[in-house]
């Protein structure tokens, strides 16, 4: 194989397709026929179908909710996704357990067994490819509303063949989203090769009529990551999905925790997003965004846990975000009870459906934050074009192994892992060491500037130390980690 | 300068509370031999027995850490590791569940310290100070 | 008694002082000596002095935290505040019952009576007259910040001789504020020299270098009160304590609900409220703001008031108001636990700890509605001061019973309550019904083509339904009471 | 058209909800005699009787519903409003309490339906109108 970013044909597909379902016995299901799926996914009513609700979502000005779940067992989950939909969750996820994402289907047929001898999930998330297509037809006819894997799965191509089977109509993911935050030793090139092969899945039901919607992963490692850097990898994501032949797209973006620079990034995430899709000519694309609540440690205390839920959901709302991924008060503990979930949807819905007629008024701060992620974007894009020749996929290999691109604390060594980011003095990310990033010496200035601030008000060098500080304020209840005895008012 | 060996067992992929780790305990003076995330109890092992390190820091984040600890103590002993230290922290078991109980199952698998979730690294310098008897 | 707008003499004061002590038992305590009390608050530490930590708190960014909470009992109240004070409760209140707010003595002693045989607090409040000074000193001596009387009384005057004795430092009420929302048919003449006098003691004590803080009720009646008409009101009663020689003032305003609105308002009543003091003269004033979480109907279920808890918290913080007074997940229930207040000040203080740091920016819109605030406050005032031939005291009387300014849902005969609030297209508040109003033709212009764009986006007429609708919204998860099957895109 | 004698009793003074009460129960074509806020069972009670009432429908908001409710089924009877029927709501004690209980003690007292936070006036049109026999 020879990565290009090109859409692969039918002969292609179809040869890769039967070593995948190959790869354990449920892939070895008649149900997974293509165009009796096809057929299938046709008579899906409208309102379960991930794609089609996304374009009635965006019509209405609220923010849609969509929590994290899944247990081992099969009748465990369903009543776990009903109670999510009972709490107000207007789309639904099948969280998928670890050894799945890492393709280790044996020990997770070991941990279906074990749950089921104990009573209790043993497993982290709905192991989809142990369970076949059936049982995730089963789950999809027990909820009123559209079905996501979302998982982290570096290689999920027989993952995405069963789900969709199934009809569920949407698959979180991307090659490096997917990858970087999720794996130690695959190479960038395998999982944007594998990926190419579940959009190009999702292609071949969109030129059969059937909608299906992708969602790249936002967040990434879900710590401080620049919201530059993130924005970047959606889009190339996006591209990649829409080259297969993807349509209907949702780019993600975790919270920051500074509400100028949040906002401006759920802005920036979509204008851009469009835009570049726009210029490299996919046409009928549909763009929506999904607004991550708080993906770093969380406080312990539930209250506390619930302030931050709330204050995230207000963000998104103002943002215009489309869809928002809610926590849950246990976050800093462990996997939610069914209870405890519904708790989060319940609280973010409160806020959200408050907020829904109102919007972040424009204003020269949030041009300026606007400008600035625009610029940064603009410029990791042209050199990843740049490296790639022009092709968008070795490119993104190439501005990897390079650290033109890089992905601040990520267990994979596909990504350099030099960068380090930290706050400046009103919060907002930037960064403090740029490894080989592909920044102009204006941008790297501006975020130094900035790092200067805040060391000046702190009285402190700009080191690690600042960012491991932040790593742990929010779970201590502050946004900027500031030293031990920092009184802010010594410095107004 | 006492080894420590760091990582993170089975298929979890949690890789900042490994980092700070890292950058912690070297600061406060150990060798730490760092196996990273993705680790079996065999990558842990071997790391100990190559450092002739005196305590393993097993993180689990994920939720899998009972499954994936489970012949730990076994495993050392059958190594040679006789007198070894295993601490086990982070989120260990899946979901919220009472502490004395998980404990417990920890215990009685072989490790000398169980965590529950929110104690931090720093939390414990104290403890593994006065455990490698410094 | 002839009321108007001027400092009582010492005499004056002292002769009314005779009669106020006599009005219960409690009042005959040697610990009332007003000199002796002076010497031993003197010797209060500055942590447990309201005004000081206001003065401290200001400098800070972060918004301070203050619970309401009151129970019969001594030993419980204590138990009550250490557990809020635990819980990160920057100011503690006591709220007082309700027959202690009515001068109804007797049966605040029998609810006290009924409360301990029972073992559970029959009352809704902390029966501060009844218990007398020492208790309330117990009180005092059994935390560690400032203590503040929150009641609801017309006439306070024995309940702020014996907080302010027991080194209490601050006393919620005014004049009005304590009158309209919390009364039936006493005159506003009596209640604004009630207040005179518990201004005048304050005045005394501050004449003696013990600063003691005042601070007036903002948010009135809780339900949809416009932002102006709560502005005005807060002035004047700053202005009538000023006269009387309170030094340290905290204005207060309940959350509207829509972001801009309320952000504009905390501005404002800062800014309007500095503004007034310094045209009328007062000097070495020190003016703070108090934010109040949403006012009126809450949503029954827990995870929605704590979404709406921690959604205001985002207001407060980003208005940069200087306090703010925590509700529960309990609200549309009962008195909260104190576990369950518990749970609102930490739901809070995540948020404002996080946020601390950011303020709102400043945008055309909120300069717009900030503006308007503006305009309507000194509208008000104007014609205040106008009908009242330059006496404030005179003038609020007058414009109460001319229906020039006018409280909305208030309970009180002293207001015309012709006025009807009902919310715009974007859920701020603006004013359906005038009666008298003291507005402009302009002013008025205003708000009828702000709610002709919600009639219209709604395809109904402007009614009191819509106020109707707009009560109830809040406590079914909505801000703006929509009719039913309205849908907001089919309007965009 | 029947009448029903509404108002909030005792030191209480919350006024939203009784305003609404009277607004709803005007529009569904009753005869409503508003006391308003701060009313004291004689005030229900004269109201009762001056017009004819079949029902009184007490609000308490506050908390001290229990206290101020205490011997109004006596007073009525004393009164000679044997038959008249008694409604109490809105949020009756202090703090949340097991409804149940709650019920049986207003029931004890002799009022006829007892409702708790969260039950507004539109959730009990039908009773109101089964039990007035329209
Ligand atoms: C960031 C994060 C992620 C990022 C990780 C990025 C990366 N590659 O590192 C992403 C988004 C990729 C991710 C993915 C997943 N995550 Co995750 N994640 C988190 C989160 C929010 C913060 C973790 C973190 O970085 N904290 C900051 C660091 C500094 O703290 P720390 O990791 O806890 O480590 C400190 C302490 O634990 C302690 N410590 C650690 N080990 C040891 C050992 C000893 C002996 C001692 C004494 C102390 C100690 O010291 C460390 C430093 O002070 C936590 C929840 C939380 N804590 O709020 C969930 C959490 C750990 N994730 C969880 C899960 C389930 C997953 C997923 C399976 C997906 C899912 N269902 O959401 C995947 C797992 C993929 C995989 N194969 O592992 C669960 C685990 C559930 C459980 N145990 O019951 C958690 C608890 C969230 C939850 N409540 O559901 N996650
Ligand atoms: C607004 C409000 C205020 C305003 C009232 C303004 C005014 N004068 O009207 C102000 C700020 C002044 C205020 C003051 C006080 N309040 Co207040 N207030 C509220 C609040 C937030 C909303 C009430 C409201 O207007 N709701 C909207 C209307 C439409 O609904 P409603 O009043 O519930 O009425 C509807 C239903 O209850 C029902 N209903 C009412 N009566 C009846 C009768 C029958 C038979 C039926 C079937 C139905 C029914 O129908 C009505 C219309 O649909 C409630 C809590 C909440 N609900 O969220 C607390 C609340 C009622 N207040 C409370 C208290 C304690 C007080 C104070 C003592 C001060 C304090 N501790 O905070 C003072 C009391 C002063 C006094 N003497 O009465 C408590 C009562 C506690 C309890 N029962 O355990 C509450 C529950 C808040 C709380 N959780 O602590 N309050």
């Amino acid at each position: 194989m020879q990565l290009k970013n090109k859409k692969w044909t039918l002969d292609e597909f179809m040869a890769v397709r039967k070593e995948v379902l190959k790869s354990w016995p449920t892939g070895n299901d008649p149900l997974l026929d293509l165009d009796e799926s096809v057929e299938r996914l046709r008579k899906l009513p409208a309102h379960k179908n991930f794609a089609l609700k996304l374009i009635e979502a965006k019509l209405q000005n609220r923010t849609m909710l969509q929590p994290r779940a899944g247990v081992a067992l099969v009748p465990d989950h369903i009543d776990l996704l009903q109670h999510l939909e009972a709490a107000g969750a207007d789309f639904l996820p099948s969280t998928v357990d670890s050894y799945t994402r890492q393709n280790r289907y044996q020990e997770a047929e070991e941990g279906i067994r074990v749950s089921e001898m104990q009573g209790r999930s043993l497993l982290n998330g709905f192991p989809v490819v142990n369970h076949g297509v059936k049982n995730c037809m089963k789950v999809l006819d027990n909820v009123n509303v559209p079905l996501q894997a979302r998982h982290g799965t570096p290689d999920g191509r027989l993952l995405a063949e069963i789900i969709h089977a199934a009809g569920w109509t949407s698959n979180e993911g991307g090659g490096i989203s997917y990858n970087i935050p999720y794996a130690k030793s695959i190479s960038l090139a395998d999982s944007i090769y594998y990926w190419q092969y579940c959009d190009r899945l999702v292609g071949y039901y969109e030129d059969h009529g059937i909608s299906i919607n992708r969602e790249p992963f936002g967040p990434l490692t879900g710590t401080i990551v620049p919201p530059s850097i993130a924005i970047a990898v959606g889009i190339i994501e996006a591209l990649l999905a829409a080259e297969q032949g993807v349509k209907n797209i949702t780019v993600g973006y975790g919270q920051c925790g500074n509400i100028v620079q949040d906002v401006a990034s759920i802005h920036m995430l979509e204008e851009l997003t469009n835009e570049y899709l726009t210029k490299k000519g996919y046409k009928d694309m549909f763009i929506t965004t999904v607004f991550h609540q708080w993906m770093g440690g969380f406080p312990k205390d539930e209250a506390k846990a619930s302030g931050l839920i709330a204050m995230a959901s207000t963000v998104a709302q103002l943002a215009g975000a489309t869809k928002m991924i809610t926590k849950t008060p246990y976050e800093s503990i462990g996997v939610p009870t069914k209870e405890i979930n519904q708790i989060g949807i319940k609280n973010s819905k409160m806020v959200v459906s408050l907020l829904k007629d109102q919007r972040f008024p424009d204003s020269d701060k949030l041009h300026e934050e606007e400008e600035q992620i625009r610029k940064e974007v603009h410029c990791l894009l042209d050199k990843i074009y740049e490296v790639g020749n022009g092709d968008l996929a070795i490119g993104t290999v190439k501005a990897f192994e390079l650290g033109i691109i890089d992905v601040p604390f990520a267990p994979s060594k596909q990504t350099m892992n030099l960068i380090l980011p930290a706050r400046d003095n009103e919060g907002c990310v930037r960064i403090l060491d740029f490894g080989n990033l592909g920044f102009t010496e204006e941008i790297k200035a501006f975020h130094r500037k900035k790092l200067e601030e805040r060391a000046k008000a702190e009285g402190r060098d700009i080191t690690f130390q600042m960012t491991v500080d932040d790593i742990y304020a929010v779970s201590n209840g502050e946004l900027i980690g500031r030293p031990k005895g920092f009184k802010t008012y010594e410095n107004n | 300068m006492k080894s420590i060996v760091i990582g993170v067992i089975g298929a979890d992929v949690h890789a900042v509370g490994n980092r700070i780790i890292e950058y912690t305990l070297t600061r406060e003076g150990y060798n730490v031999v760092n196996v990273g995330v993705l680790s079996s109890q065999e990558d842990f092992i071997n790391a100990a027995i190559e450092t002739s390190a005196h305590l393993i820091l097993v993180s689990s984040l994920y939720g899998h850490g009972e499954l994936d600890c489970k012949g730990m103590r076994e495993k050392c002993q059958e190594a040679g590791l006789d007198d070894i230290l295993l601490y086990v922290g982070g989120n260990i078991v899946v979901g919220k569940q009472d502490f004395q109980e998980v404990e417990k199952r920890f215990k009685d698998m072989g490790f000398n310290r169980v965590y529950p979730p929110g104690v931090t690294i720093e939390d414990v310098l104290d403890t593994i100070k006065a455990d490698l008897g410094d």
